[in-house]
């Protein structure tokens, strides 16, 4: 049981998306809810090497891993400027505030 | 002249007046002299007729000439093989002389008209209508074909539709073109329908093929009242165009004209066309239409003399005495005196033309007065017109030593021996009646209108004789209907050129059964070709002096009865007519012919039409906007339905959704954060559903 | 247990524990360090994965790049000088329940789960491995990847720039 | 001529020349008047060269190597999956002795609406341009031998015409267009049920020996290309062909115009501008009874014998009912709208009589009625435009002050009426002549022939109200015809004239074709008695 395999990066993998999840939830700050993106990818990104790893695919679950490294940084850049955008506009940035959506 | 020749020369006749029609309508603007055009036109043609008259009767005179071209060619029909339409000429003996007469007399209108339609707004028109009416009616008498009959004969229904109607301004020129043009083609319809008949069982409209098949035994749809029938149908166009009863009603209307075209087309020749038509079919006639025929042509000669004693109008009257003798022709066809109705119809055009044209002198001495009431004495002043125009009613009443003396003589010989032999003595009996009526009307007129004292005094006092161009025709005419250009014996015309050499009765094609058996010659027993039989002839004979005797004294008794009613008044005419005033008003009013017709066939088609436009407008249109307002009306419902209920159902949903979407709008914060919430929730839901966890 | 699953125990802890205050902290500034720990606890758990290069790229990308990007991101948004650096949160007890339940769940599924594994075959160094592939088998998506990138460079810039124009 | 696609050209001229005029500025009114004159000039040009080198004796009707100038390729191949098989349209054009005779006509009445059209002020780009998209569709029906190809000529002609009577038109012209437009619909609904029927019924052989439906009109004419279980097949004992040639009838009776379809007529004469009246009556009904000729009687030959005495029924009907309304009408051009409705109905009779001669008669009545009715509208819009009415008892005495016109009209109306010497004659007596040789429809031609009377009643009368008499002072202004109307009348008057003395002229372009077409309508069994003449 506590010999370490698959499960267990999944088990971690699996709660660190929750936090994440959580973390995008309950916060009000934007670039809070941009940190709780950034688990759940990592938490993504830990399946696809642990499954490289344990399922015998070889090199390409890394490879995609580095693929989501580099989205997360793009999207990550894009946010930030969307962040300053709304800051601009609403002069703050907690997202419960802007429920434009709603009307 | 070979007969390639004649063919050629009566071909350039015939389109000779066509070329003046066309160059003077399209010039008449432009040159104001065209109608000389027109004039030398019809001298020229009256040169090539006398030409071919000649040559025929010198060359070929018991020949028949004929030339034909393909018009039609159907190429090679299903069933049938070939089929063509021909058209050709056809240059017997009859047609010659009627040549020569139409074109004499048309030359002569045309002369006389120069001066007496000198003032006239449309002159030049005037001469390209006279030019159309004589080809038309050329057509007519060289065709040897139904088909082209039939063309020209409609085509002289044009030009005599533009000729009555030439005075177009007054309403009643107008009105009385239409009329004659309308009443010809209720004939017309009879006539073509003859043909068709005709033409479907033979598959040819040439006269000759026709008469030989039915010699051959071949008879329309196989029975002998279809040939009849066949015969009585194309009798039809004659009995419009020579204005037998009951369509006789057009021609005195048509007298609305200029009388020149009285003159020519409704008294000379076109109404002489339908005799000419009976005369050309005449081989296929059987014995009931025969008797049709005489019927019709014998109630005709009546109707109209008995209305031409009361009119007042000194053309109506001439109309109606052409009517009565026009009837007087058929009648001879009817009863098989071919040669004499044929006979008759030459005379007649002659001095019929002639009392015509001078009538036309007498109007336009009185200016343009043709009340008889308001002559009287003209024969001072008109000394040319009245000689001329007393001889032409001396031959029409059937004096020695005038043309109709010979030709009307023969007619009423010709009833006789037909009462004779075959127990029809009806018709002489009105043959005869109408032979003392026609004397008492014609002087009637010729007392009334040049003897006596004058009764318009002004007019009579401005009146003078008219020019030469006017006179010359009358003095041709009428020198035309004296015997000897006949025949030399004055009492008989029988060993004449005429009827001796020129004119032989044709042979009859009819099957025995149903031709007359007098028609069968005796001397063979079987043959059943010859109608101028030897019965027949005899009858004629027998017949002959009695006739002759008969219809002198009647005559002589008209003429003497006219002379006591109008010259002596020894019995007042107005006194007279008052004994018998229904009668009188009878006579007067033309026997309500006209009447009838506009209660009955005028009134009720044009109600009929009415009646049609309605129903085309509001039941077979209503129909159609019918359904599409019915289909508006679907549309209006299904419109309703759309908004009330499915859009109701619609509305209702969006009612509860909206309803539901309030009690359910807290959850829409319209924070992504609680969607989330949501999404997450649900798909920890769908996981436990399915029983994953 | 051995060595290896001793430091996998510690990265995990590491990771998960930080992870928890990262999400839960109220000071933005200190949720952003923790999540340097994070990653860091996630580039331990790559290398015992086997996968070296990545762990080094999740060092230099997140923790040289994006993190550092986020911290901008809060500094500028908050100015500092004057608002609050803590941050308020939302219905923290449904999101709580659900995201419990959810993560129970999740977790429960990747346990119980009978996974086909196999051994691996990673290669010792994967640097060439990687980049081997990266040029033949992925080419493409490498280069829309590029792309990509010089798309949110320019995007970014645009967007942030915009209100100069105004 | 080998190769030139005379009939593509002639066919598709005007699209050329609406394309053209739609890249001019639509101030350069006379530039795009001069462009369309230009086109119709050459359409009557190629219709003459096309008769020229037309060979009188090749026979077509249901035998594609007897076509001439034909054109044929693959216009649509689709493979429609297992039910439909492949879809396959040709392009196929080609003129026989049945359709040169209108595809002439379509030629010069275009040409002479286009003169009569120069008058035209507003819109004129428009107008131009819809009109010569008409010019294609009328010239296409004629020369398409695709039932598909057909169809979608007969429905291009539909569009133009309805805006050209719509915006162009008098007072109640959107009436008139809507009716004519959903009327002329309803029928094409039918002819596409039955197109699509016959589809599925019959197939051709492709060149590789598959087996394919085909809307090839002349393989849809050889009875051995069914399937023996299709719905519209001869050999199928349960078929529908019966209701299919009803429904297709029907479709060309709208246009026609057949009683009781005719009501349309009236409507869109009175409303379209004189230019597309003569169109409408010059061109476009010609185009049902084509259809008949060309499509019902060929694939449906024995419903068209059981059903002739039908057709000449209402041919009847259509001579005397169409005469007797319009002597009952007050307006001029309704007058002359249901003289066309009286007139149409001798093409019927002729058609029914299913003989030579009454076929020809139909054909050349076709053609005459074009004419002489183009030329009746001609005169009618001349009249209106310049006294804007056509109340016919307004007038009066127009004799004097307009000789010329009144000549024009004389000669018109009595062609109209059938008077020898002018080419009305010639067809109504062909008719006639040939109906009444087939014994079954001798008494509907008897009954038929007071039409003549009738037809000259109405003429008679009409030309009196307006032109005898006495002057109405109220036009003692109105201007005899100009250069203009002289042009577009005088060409007309000519081949009435020419057609009256000679027929033959048309007759023999068409004699061979027509011969035929007779042939292949024939029973099996058939003796002279039987059919009469």
């Amino acid at each position: 049981m506590l010999q370490v395999g698959l499960e267990h990066f999944l088990f971690v993998s699996a709660i660190l998306f929750s936090l994440g999840i959580y973390g995008i939830v309950t916060r009000k700050n934007a670039v809070m809810v941009l940190m709780g993106v950034e688990l759940v990818l990592n938490a993504a990104n830990i399946n696809f090497v642990a499954f490289s790893k344990f399922g015998n695919f070889g090199i390409n679950g890394q490879v995609i891993a580095l693929f989501v490294i580099v989205l997360a940084a793009a999207e990550a850049a894009i946010a930030l400027a969307i962040v300053l955008n709304v800051y601009k506009t609403f002069v703050n940035i907690n997202v419960d505030e802007i429920n434009k959506l709603r009307d | 002249m070979s007969e390639n020749l004649l063919i050629q020369l009566s071909v350039t006749i015939l389109f000779l007046p066509l070329l003046g029609f066309f160059a003077v309508i399209f010039l008449n603007k432009k040159i104001p002299n065209m109608y000389k055009f027109e004039l030398g036109v019809i001298s020229l043609t009256f040169i090539a007729t006398l030409l071919v008259l000649y040559g025929k009767l010198s060359g070929y005179i018991d020949e028949t000439i004929i030339g034909t071209f393909n018009w039609i060619d159907f190429g090679k029909v299903p069933v049938l093989g070939s089929v063509t339409i021909e058209l050709g000429v056809k240059l017997d003996n009859v047609a010659v002389i009627m040549l020569f007469t139409v074109n004499l007399i048309s030359m002569l209108v045309h002369y006389y008209s120069v001066a007496y339609m000198k003032d006239d707004i449309r002159y030049n028109l005037y001469f390209a209508y006279l030019g159309i009416f004589t080809f038309s009616m050329l057509g007519i008498v060289i065709t040897h074909n139904l088909l082209m009959m039939y063309i020209f004969w409609e085509l002289v229904g044009l030009s005599s539709y533009l000729l009555i109607g030439f005075w177009f301004e007054k309403d009643s020129a107008a009105d009385a073109g239409k009329k004659a043009f309308l009443v010809n083609r209720v004939g017309d319809i009879g006539m073509f329908i003859g043909i068709l008949i005709l033409y479907t069982n033979y598959h040819t409209f040439t006269f000759d093929e026709i008469f030989a098949q039915i010699q051959n035994g071949v008879i329309p749809f196989g029975s002998s009242g279809w040939l009849t029938a066949a015969g009585i149908l194309v009798f039809m166009g004659a009995v419009g165009k020579s204005a037998q009863f009951p369509l006789h009603v057009w021609l005195p209307d048509a007298m609305e004209g200029p009388t020149p075209v009285s003159a020519l087309i409704h008294a000379a020749t076109m109404v002489a066309a339908g005799v000419y038509l009976v005369a050309r079919i005449f081989a296929m006639l059987t014995a009931d239409a025969m008797v049709f025929i005489a019927v019709v042509g014998a109630i005709t000669s009546f109707v109209a003399a008995t209305i031409a004693i009361t009119q007042n109008d000194i053309k109506k009257v001439l109309a109606y005495s052409t009517v009565s003798q026009l009837g007087y022709m058929v009648m001879s066809l009817g009863v098989g005196a071919y040669a004499f109705a044929f006979f008759h119809l030459v005379t007649h055009a002659f001095f019929k033309a002639c009392l015509f044209l001078g009538s036309g002198s007498v109007i336009q001495a009185m200016h343009h007065e043709q009340d008889i009431r308001e002559m009287g004495g003209l024969r001072k002043k008109l000394p040319i017109t009245y000689v001329t125009f007393l001889i032409s009613t001396l031959a029409i009443s059937g004096i020695p030593l005038t043309s109709g003396f010979l030709s009307k003589d023969g007619i009423l010989a010709g009833t006789l021996a037909f009462g004779d032999l075959t127990g029809h003595w009806l018709i002489p009996a009105i043959g005869f009646t109408v032979a003392l009526l026609t004397a008492f009307y014609m002087f009637r007129l010729v007392i009334l209108t040049f003897h006596g004292k004058p009764r318009n005094k002004e007019k009579y006092d401005h009146a003078h004789e008219s020019p030469k161009l006017m006179t010359v025709p009358l003095i041709v005419l009428s020198t035309l209907s004296i015997f000897i250009f006949y025949t030399p014996n004055p009492l008989s015309p029988d060993a004449g050129w005429f009827l001796g050499e020129w004119i032989s009765t044709p042979q009859t094609v009819v099957p025995q059964s149903s031709a007359f058996e007098f028609m069968n010659d005796g001397t063979t027993g079987t043959s059943n070709e010859i109608i101028h039989s030897q019965i027949y002839e005899d009858a004629m004979h027998h017949a002959h002096y009695p006739a002759m005797f008969l219809s002198l004294a009647l005559a002589g008794l008209g003429i003497f009865l006219a002379f006591v009613f109008y010259q002596w008044k020894k019995i007042s005419a107005d006194k007279f007519a008052e004994s018998i005033k229904p009668i009188y008003q009878f006579s007067l009013n033309k026997w309500y012919v006209d009447e009838i017709y506009h209660y009955t066939v005028i009134s009720g088609t044009l109600a009929f039409s009415k009646i049609l436009h309605w129903f085309d407008a509001y039941i077979v249109d209503g129909i159609v906007n019918g359904s599409a307002a019915l289909t508006r009306l679907i549309s209006r419902i299904s419109g309703l339905i759309d908004t009330y209920i499915v859009d109701g159902l619609v509305n209702f949903t969006a009612l509860f959704s909206g309803f539901m979407g309030l009690s359910l709008r807290r959850l829409q914060t319209g924070k992504v954060q609680t969607y989330i919430v949501f999404v997450i929730f649900s798909v920890f839901v769908l996981l436990w559903v399915f029983n994953s966890i | 247990m051995d060595l290896y699953d001793i430091i996998f125990y510690l990265f995990a802890l590491l990771t998960l524990v930080s992870a928890y205050f990262v999400v839960t902290n109220k000071n933005i500034v200190h949720s952003a360090f923790f999540l340097l720990f994070t990653l860091f606890g996630i580039a331990g758990l790559y290398v015992l994965l086997g996968a070296d290069f990545l762990a080094v790229v999740q060092i230099m990308v997140y923790v040289g790049g994006i993190l550092i990007l986020l911290l901008f991101g809060v500094m500028i948004t908050n100015k500092i000088t004057n608002v609050s650096i803590k941050t308020g949160t939302i219905h923290i007890i449904p999101a709580a329940i659900v995201i419990g339940l959810f993560a129970g769940a999740l977790a429960s599924i990747m346990v119980k789960t009978q996974w086909q594994t196999e051994s691996a075959k990673i290669p010792f160094t994967t640097s060439y491995a990687l980049g081997k592939s990266l040029i033949t088998e992925y080419v493409l998506i490498f280069e829309i990847l590029g792309i990509l990138l010089l798309i949110a460079l320019i995007g970014a810039a645009s967007i942030a720039r915009r209100e100069e124009k105004e | 001529m080998e190769g030139f696609p005379i009939l593509t050209l002639i066919t598709f001229l005007p699209i050329l020349g609406m394309v053209l005029i739609l890249f001019m500025p639509s101030v350069q009114k006379q530039w795009i008047k001069i462009t369309a004159l230009v086109v119709t000039i050459l359409q009557v040009v190629l219709a003459a060269v096309l008769l020229a080198n037309f060979n009188y004796e090749a026979v077509g009707v249901n035998q594609a190597e007897t076509f001439q100038f034909v054109e044929q390729f693959r216009w649509i191949e689709i493979y429609g999956g297992s039910w439909l098989g492949t879809i396959k349209i040709d392009y196929f054009l080609g003129v026989d002795g049945l359709s040169i005779p209108m595809v002439l006509l379509t030629a010069i009445i275009s040409l002479i609406a286009l003169i009569s059209s120069w008058k035209i002020d507003n819109a004129v780009k428009g107008y131009f341009a819809l009109y010569l998209l008409l010019d294609t569709g009328m010239m296409g029906v004629f020369v398409a031998l695709d039932f598909f190809l057909f169809y979608v000529f007969w429905e291009l002609m539909l569009l133009p015409m309805y805006f050209l009577i719509g915006i162009w038109g008098g007072p109640r012209k959107e009436y008139a267009a809507i009716k004519f437009f959903i009327y002329t619909l309803l029928g094409s609904v039918f002819m596409l049920l039955v197109m699509i029927g016959l589809y599925f019924s019959a197939s051709e052989k492709l060149g590789d020996g598959t087996l394919a439906h085909t809307f090839n009109l002349l393989a849809l004419m050889d009875q051995s290309n069914y399937a023996p279980d299709g719905i519209l097949s001869p050999l199928n004992p349960h078929n529908l062909r019966f209701i299919a040639y009803i429904a297709l009838f029907v479709g060309f009776a709208i246009k026609i115009p057949m009683f009781p379809f005719h009501t349309w007529l009236p409507d869109a004469h009175v409303e379209a501008p004189t230019p597309i009246s003569v169109i409408l009556a010059g061109v476009l009904l010609k185009m049902g009874t084509y259809g008949i000729l060309r499509i019902s009687f060929p694939i449906f030959p024995e419903i068209t014998r059981d059903l002739a005495w039908y057709i000449g029924l209402f041919g009847m009907i259509n001579i005397i009912y169409g005469a007797l309304v319009a002597l009952a009408q007050k307006d001029f051009k309704k007058l002359i709208a249901y003289s066309s409705v009286s007139h149409m109905g001798y093409v019927l009779l002729g058609m029914a009589s299913l003989t030579t001669v009454g076929m020809t008669g139909a054909i050349l009545q076709m053609f005459n009625h074009g004419t002489i009715t183009a030329m009746l509208f001609l005169l009618v819009g001349v009249i209106y435009d310049r006294a804007h009415t056509r109340d016919i008892n307004g007038f009066g005495g127009l004799a004097t002050q307009m000789p010329a016109y009144t000549g024009y009209i004389t000669v018109a109306f009595f062609a109209a009426i059938g008077l020898p010497g002018l080419s009305g004659f010639i067809s109504e007596a062909l008719v006639f002549v040939g109906a009444f040789g087939v014994p079954e429809i001798r008494t509907i031609t008897i009954i038929s022939a007071l039409g003549i009377l009738l037809g000259a009643c109405y003429m008679l009368w009409t030309l009196q109200r307006i032109f005898f008499g006495k002057l109405n002072e109220k036009w003692s202004s109105l201007q005899d015809l100009d250069l203009r109307e002289y042009i577009m009348l005088v060409p007309l008057a000519i081949i009435v004239l020419l057609l009256g003395i000679y027929p033959s002229a048309l007759i023999d372009v068409m004699t061979s074709s027509v011969n035929y077409l007779v042939e292949i309508m024939l029973p099996t069994t058939t003796t002279i008695s039987s059919i009469g003449f």
